[in-house]
């Protein structure tokens, strides 16, 4: 055990050892039905506004494509291995970056927009440079600070930032929301083609190589702050993008909406979908926010219970998340099926 | 195998967990309030759950009209409006047993479409989204304080005439383009009662010291230094600000004792803070009178013995001999020791009467007939517009008589309601 | 026999880490364990210790399967591993830490009694007793460790590399302290890449290669062994 | 003069509450690697558990007082078996349990008991004069009670059994193991004592200030700032930080206004970070 000096005093798994570029090796015919479901499932969310325009789902859906490019952002972050804590500070750094302008000096949307997302990568990138000497556990709790500090700032920001009751008056994108659902929807599918790219890429296997071992990292040459420090930019341009374009579809920014508490939330997104796989914050966003908000919104005060109860339950039965065991069982049922067709499979 | 079975034994008892208390809870809403309640014998015959279904063979044949009500359930706010959503749905029901709203003839049972705000911007915005286009109610209640902010625009732009139960005095809120906006209880004019009674108990006091939540103060900061002038009282000091969420109100105490003001007014906060900080200034042997909106047993109970010289405003109490008769009734249709916020309901109990008034179940109707009143009734009796100018809208924010008691040594001694003044 | 691993197999995270050993160790008796490094020596005294579970095999203890205990109950038995690099709790006292030895044991008299033998053994402990235990020098850790394991009265006591990182004259104490160590009657299991340490001490030895057992027999054979010689004697 | 004693007291009292829950959650991140982020909603469940064994039940606050501490941890052992070690010290896992936790206690007093702010009554009615100033009698009893027990925890940590054994699995997890510590049973007493102390502080808290179903929020936010400020594995550095804590709170709010509070003290805290990201006081 000589390498007992390199593990912290507690001893965490933060970021599961998923086998680097594993999903790259898929074969071409193993991503076949993936992919045909896939493109079925963009298709019926593009053709949905024409059934359920100006209903209720429609604001769930466009708060769901929101959230599964914010939890994806914080997933493309932990990739490189850091539990960043803040992802929710970036949002809302984007957000007010974009709400300030547009309640004060009534600039255009598509002005504040761009500039809240290049807000949220700047900031995001510097506040990210000194926490990248943190590894695990310290990374974590400084992030989570980092993010508090950020939303007492918003909140000690007198009559400019509204303070802790918000900030109103954003000027709206759209006056129908039809707009805002293909905006919100069209966001999503283009950052998440970025964020697949990003992740497949070299630079993904690099930060996941990182967040392996960082030794090793540096051994074959991988710049270990550089990479970090891209991975929280990225991660971040993505979140201040939909902080922006989230409060003025709202027509608010406040800052409970972008605290611990939202930040926790987003994080669960990702751990309940699944933390090492690319669909596992969209499945988490659609297991936690989209199932209560279409099946137990009604009960209210008592809808907590139900959020209680899906964590518990995928905590003690999926330790992967949903995508994980789904993954478990489809790799199971393939084993078999080759185990049928070729014998004496190589180890 | 011995693990799996421990993990579905632990699963099945985290489902139990969870879904028990869910289950109790829905049953027991209204026990909410009796459970901090104990001396519920005194309470006299008001049957609680025997009231529904005496009414529901008279309303049966009526129509109903749903109105949608915002009230924040879950997480910080919940304080205050878990304790509303009981009291909308006793004036609901109140209405219903006088035969519903009536409209051309015709009587309409009112059905309250409940929403949670989750006391936050997004959750509102949220709640008011499903109000509006699942639900496509005309009429909203709610929701209360700064929510609005989030509310306001939606309601606009579908046309639904919105009543909040009482706001943060920001522009986004209510303005003159907010033509569907209407407010319960105008809160400059509320604030007015309080120096009023400060006034007129305490007839030595000349100069007040502010303590205000921060947050919200500074778009009432201009209205409050006005309403002192016009009171015939200064300030002492600045004003003294404080966190929403402090954990310790010593500070501030100890920073209001060291202005030495004649008299303490906390015209913006909720209860916590108002506790924290009276306890404080009874601590270090502050003697002035302090003034905020209280509830008589609540403040008894919280602040024991450092409940003195406390010129409470908005107490409901049976017990209280100059009670409004609609606030009475209300009050008895559960247990009368509950702690009434009466806001909402307040806001409920104006807008069926507006609705009445217009004769028409069209909110632009309404709105229109609306604005040419200059009295209608409330929980608290006869209701007048206030802050035309405020708003620029013409009576748009209304305010009523304001209930006042003083509290010494823990007792407490009801004086006659305040009518306040008109803010400009 | 007193200590008995009967045909052990273990993973070690998936990989295969010893394969099918047999080792037996006679009460009163020190048996060594030599081989190069990453043969498995070391995963065969933390498999005896609990720390990592079979895939085969079992381990007897006085006659008694002990594979299924859990580390302290085998502590409790007697069997005390003094681990690799020592893994003392470098923020305590060396006094607290001999302490820690005996968490096992209620008698109050029994451990004022080995705490005196192992100040006697290691008179360097006890003028550093107040001490933190990692400031303390490399042979002085391995002192403490030693001591520690004494402290909780062990029947087999098993060094992992006792020698590792030590100078020469120190290495050579370590040797007398295991003499000592066992002429009280305690057995004790040692592994050593050191083989001229490990055979001067031992009755009897194996010798392990990539998680095998490739020869066996009495001190004085292995030394004399051409293999052995070659690979681990240097010469 | 009389502003500047008040201070003192409200710093020293803040800074014993603070020690105390940060000592309870430094004893479950060190000892089971867990970041107990229902820290919070306990330490608000014993204040309002002992509000309703005093109001409800009617037993004098002393009686109360243990009642509910003892009671903190026996649900602390219940927590540690069936919630957080079928979790093994997976991070994710024990995060979405402890949410989860948090998040019904919560719901559940905040159902039942919400809708007004409630107080513990006072332990000891009245104030006692202290020189020419005058301060509340509990607030003297929570300091002296905070005090005994700050006193107690450094010698249960520093000189029993227990305590040594706990030091020994935080510092060395597999060495503790090989003396015969069993890691569920010092897990299963981290987690207890660390839900005791958490209901101490809530009892402390629910006298002197109000109960509502959220105070454990901002109490949960100052004692992740604790740990992360004192480092992680450090016990004695709780204390001193606790203090530097106590002393932002206590002191702050009297000469600055409102939010601005909050932010320089964080602005603050996160300086001290910058310097030295591990902590000050954590073994590296």
């Amino acid at each position: 055990m000589s390498d007992m000096t390199e593990i912290d005093t507690t001893d965490i798994r933060l970021v599961p050892e998923s086998a680097v570029g594993q999903e790259v090796a898929q074969t071409k015919s193993r991503r076949w039905p993936g992919l045909s479901v896939l493109g079925g499932l963009v298709l019926v969310l593009a053709l949905l506004p024409l059934g359920i325009s100006g209903s209720y789902y429609m604001h769930v859906l466009i708060l769901t494509f929101f959230y599964v490019v914010i939890a994806s952002s914080w997933r493309v972050v932990s990739i490189s291995g850091q539990f960043n804590i803040a992802i929710g500070a970036f949002m809302g750094i984007g957000a007010y970056a974009a709400a300030i302008p547009s309640v004060w000096l009534h600039w255009s949307p598509w002005v504040t927009i761009p500039l809240g997302a290049v807000a949220a990568t700047i900031v995001g990138a510097l506040l990210a440079y000194p926490f990248a000497r943190l590894r695990t556990i310290y990374y974590a709790m400084g992030t989570l600070f980092l993010g508090y500090v950020v939303i007492n700032l918003i909140t000690a920001g007198g009559k400019t930032t509204g303070m802790s009751t918000g900030l109103g008056g954003v000027e709206p994108l759209f006056s129908d929301r039809t707009y805002y659902y293909y905006l919100a929807f069209g966001l999503m599918l283009v950052s998440l083609a970025c964020m697949y790219r990003l992740e497949f890429s070299r630079i993904g296997v690099r930060m996941k190589a990182i967040a392996q071992s960082h030794q090793v990292a540096a051994s074959v040459g991988i710049g270990e702050r550089r990479n970090r420090i891209l991975a929280v930019a990225f991660g971040s341009f993505f979140a201040g993008l939909m902080g922006a374009v989230y409060c003025h579809y709202q027509g608010v920014a406040s800052p409970n909406s972008y605290g611990l508490g939202a930040t926790l939330w987003i994080i669960m997104y990702v751990l309940v979908g699944g933390i090492n796989s690319f669909w596992g914050p969209a499945v988490g966003v659609g297991m936690l926010l989209v199932i209560p908000e279409f099946f137990f919104r009604d009960l209210k005060g008592n809808l907590p219970y139900v959020t209680a109860a899906i964590l518990l339950i995928i905590a003690f039965t999926m330790p992967e998340g949903i995508v994980g065991l789904l993954k478990a069982i489809t790799d199971r049922v393939s084993r078999r099926f080759r185990r049928g067709e070729v014998s004496g499979d190589a180890p | 195998m011995k693990k799996t079975a421990w993990v579905s034994v632990l699963m099945v008892l985290m489902i139990l967990l969870a879904v028990v208390p869910a289950l109790a809870g829905c049953g027991k809403a209204e026990e909410t309030t009796t459970t901090s309640a104990p001396t519920q014998t005194t309470a006299g015959p008001t049957p609680t759950t025997a009231a529904p279904s005496s009414t529901e063979t008279t309303t049966a044949q009526m129509e109903t009209l749903q109105i949608g009500v915002i009230l924040s359930l879950t997480d910080w706010f919940s304080v205050v409006d878990a304790a509303e959503k009981m009291d909308i749905e006793y004036v609901a029901q109140m209405i219903n047993e006088d035969g519903g709203i009536k409209v051309q003839g015709k009587s309409y049972k009112v059905e309250l479409v409940i929403e949670d705000g989750k006391s936050s911007l997004d959750g509102n915005t949220a709640a008011a989204n499903k109000l509006v286009l699942d639900k496509k109610l005309k009429f909203v209640v709610g929701p209360g304080a700064f929510f609005n902010l989030a509310t306001t625009p939606i309601f606009e732009q579908n046309k639904v005439l919105h009543v909040a139960n009482y706001n943060g005095l920001n522009p986004a809120e209510m303005n003159k383009d907010t033509r569907y906006a209407f407010l319960g209880l105008d809160p400059i004019t509320q604030q007015s009662a309080a120096l009023k009674a400060l006034k007129l108990y305490y007839p030595n006091v000349k100069n007040v010291a502010l303590a205000s939540e921060d947050a919200t103060f500074p778009a009432f900061e201009p209205h409050f230094r006005a309403l002192v002038e016009r009171t015939g009282l200064t300030l002492a000091g600045e004003p003294i600000l404080y966190a929403t969420q402090a954990e310790d109100y010593n500070p501030i105490a100890a920073k209001i004792k060291a202005l030495n003001p004649d008299a303490v007014w906390m015209p913006i906060g909720i209860d916590p803070t108002y506790f924290g900080i009276v306890k404080g200034l009874r601590t270090l042997g502050y003697q002035g009178p302090i003034t905020f909106p209280v509830d008589a047993p609540s403040v008894v109970g919280a602040l024991g013995d450092s409940a003195t010289g406390i010129v409470g405003i908005l107490s409901k109490q049976v017990e209280d001999p100059y009670i409004a008769a609609p606030m009475k009734r209300l009050l008895l249709m559960g247990d009368p020791k509950r702690h009434v916020f009466g806001l909402a309901p307040n806001a409920l109990y104006l807008l069926k009467h507006a609705i009445e008034a217009a004769d028409s179940l069209d909110p632009t109707v309404v709105r229109d007939k609306w604005e040419t009143l200059t009295s209608l009734p409330t929980l608290y009796g006869d209701g007048f517009p206030s802050g035309n100018q405020l708003y620029g809208l013409p009576n748009h924010a209304w305010a009523h008589p304001i209930p006042v008691c003083l509290i010494n040594d823990g007792k407490v001694e009801y004086k006659p309601w305040i009518l306040p003044d008109v803010t400009p | 026999m007193f200590v008995e691993l009967k045909n052990i197999t273990v993973h070690y995270h998936k990989s295969l880490a010893v394969d099918d050993v047999t080792i037996e160790v006679p009460e009163g008796g020190v048996v060594t364990i030599i081989g190069a490094n990453g043969a498995g020596k070391s995963t065969i005294l933390r498999a005896l210790a609990g720390l990592v579970s079979l895939t085969r095999g079992q381990i007897l203890f006085q006659g008694e399967r002990i594979d299924r205990l859990e580390t302290a109950d085998r502590v409790r038995r007697g069997i005390v591993l003094v681990p690799e690099g020592r893994q003392l709790f470098p923020y305590l006292p060396v006094i607290t830490n001999l302490r820690l030895g005996a968490t096992l044991r209620r008698d109050r008299a029994g451990i004022a009694e080995s705490l005196e033998y192992v100040f006697d053994l290691f008179p360097r402990l006890k003028e550093r007793a107040k001490q933190d235990a990692g400031t303390l020098s490399g042979g002085e850790q391995q002192m403490l460790a030693i001591a520690r394991g004494l402290m909780a009265n062990p029947r087999l006591l098993c060094l992992d590399e006792p020698s590792v990182g030590l100078a020469p004259i120190i290495v050579e104490l370590v040797g007398d302290v295991i003499r000592e160590i066992n002429r009280k009657g305690i057995s004790v299991l040692l592994v050593e890449q050191n083989a001229h340490l490990a055979l001067g001490v031992a009755q009897r030895g194996y010798v392990l290669e990539v998680g095998r057992v490739v020869f066996q027999g009495d001190a004085e054979a292995i030394r004399c062994s051409e293999m052995v010689r070659k690979a681990y004697l240097g010469g | 003069m009389e502003i500047a004693v008040q201070t003192v007291i409200n710093v020293v009292l803040l800074g014993v509450v603070y020690i105390l829950m940060g000592i309870g959650f430094a004893f479950i991140l060190n000892l089971l690697g867990i970041f107990n982020l229902a820290h919070g909603a306990i330490f608000m469940s014993a204040a309002y558990g002992c509000y309703l064994l005093v109001v409800k039940l009617g037993l004098p606050g002393f009686a109360a007082f243990p009642v509910t501490v003892l009671a903190a941890a026996a649900f602390g052992i219940l927590v540690e078996r069936f919630l957080f070690r079928p979790m093994k010290a997976d991070f994710n896992r024990t995060m979405m349990v402890c949410i989860a936790l948090s998040t019904v206690l919560v719901t559940t007093f905040n159902r039942f008991l919400g809708t007004r702010a409630l107080a513990i009554p006072p332990f000891l009615a009245g104030t006692t004069g202290l020189g020419p100033y005058r301060v509340q009698t509990d607030r003297i009893l929570a300091f002296c009670i905070g005090i005994v027990l700050l006193v107690g925890i450094i010698l249960f940590v520093d000189r029993s059994r227990w305590g040594a054994q706990m030091q020994a699995v935080t510092q060395n997890r597999e060495g503790a193991a090989l003396q015969g510590i069993r890691f569920s049973r010092v897990a299963m007493l981290a987690v207890s004592v660390g839900f005791g102390l958490a209901a101490i502080g809530g009892v402390f808290m629910g006298t002197l200030y109000n109960l509502t179903p959220f105070i454990g929020d901002v109490t949960l936010i100052k004692v992740l700032m604790l740990v992360i400020l004192a480092g992680l594995g450090s016990f004695n550095g709780i204390f001193y930080v606790g203090g530097l804590l106590g002393l932002l709170y206590g002191a702050l709010p009297v000469v600055l206004p409102g939010a601005v509070v909050d932010a320089l003290a964080s602005i603050l805290v996160l300086a001290l970070l910058l310097i030295r990201p591990r902590g000050f006081f954590g073994h590296e």
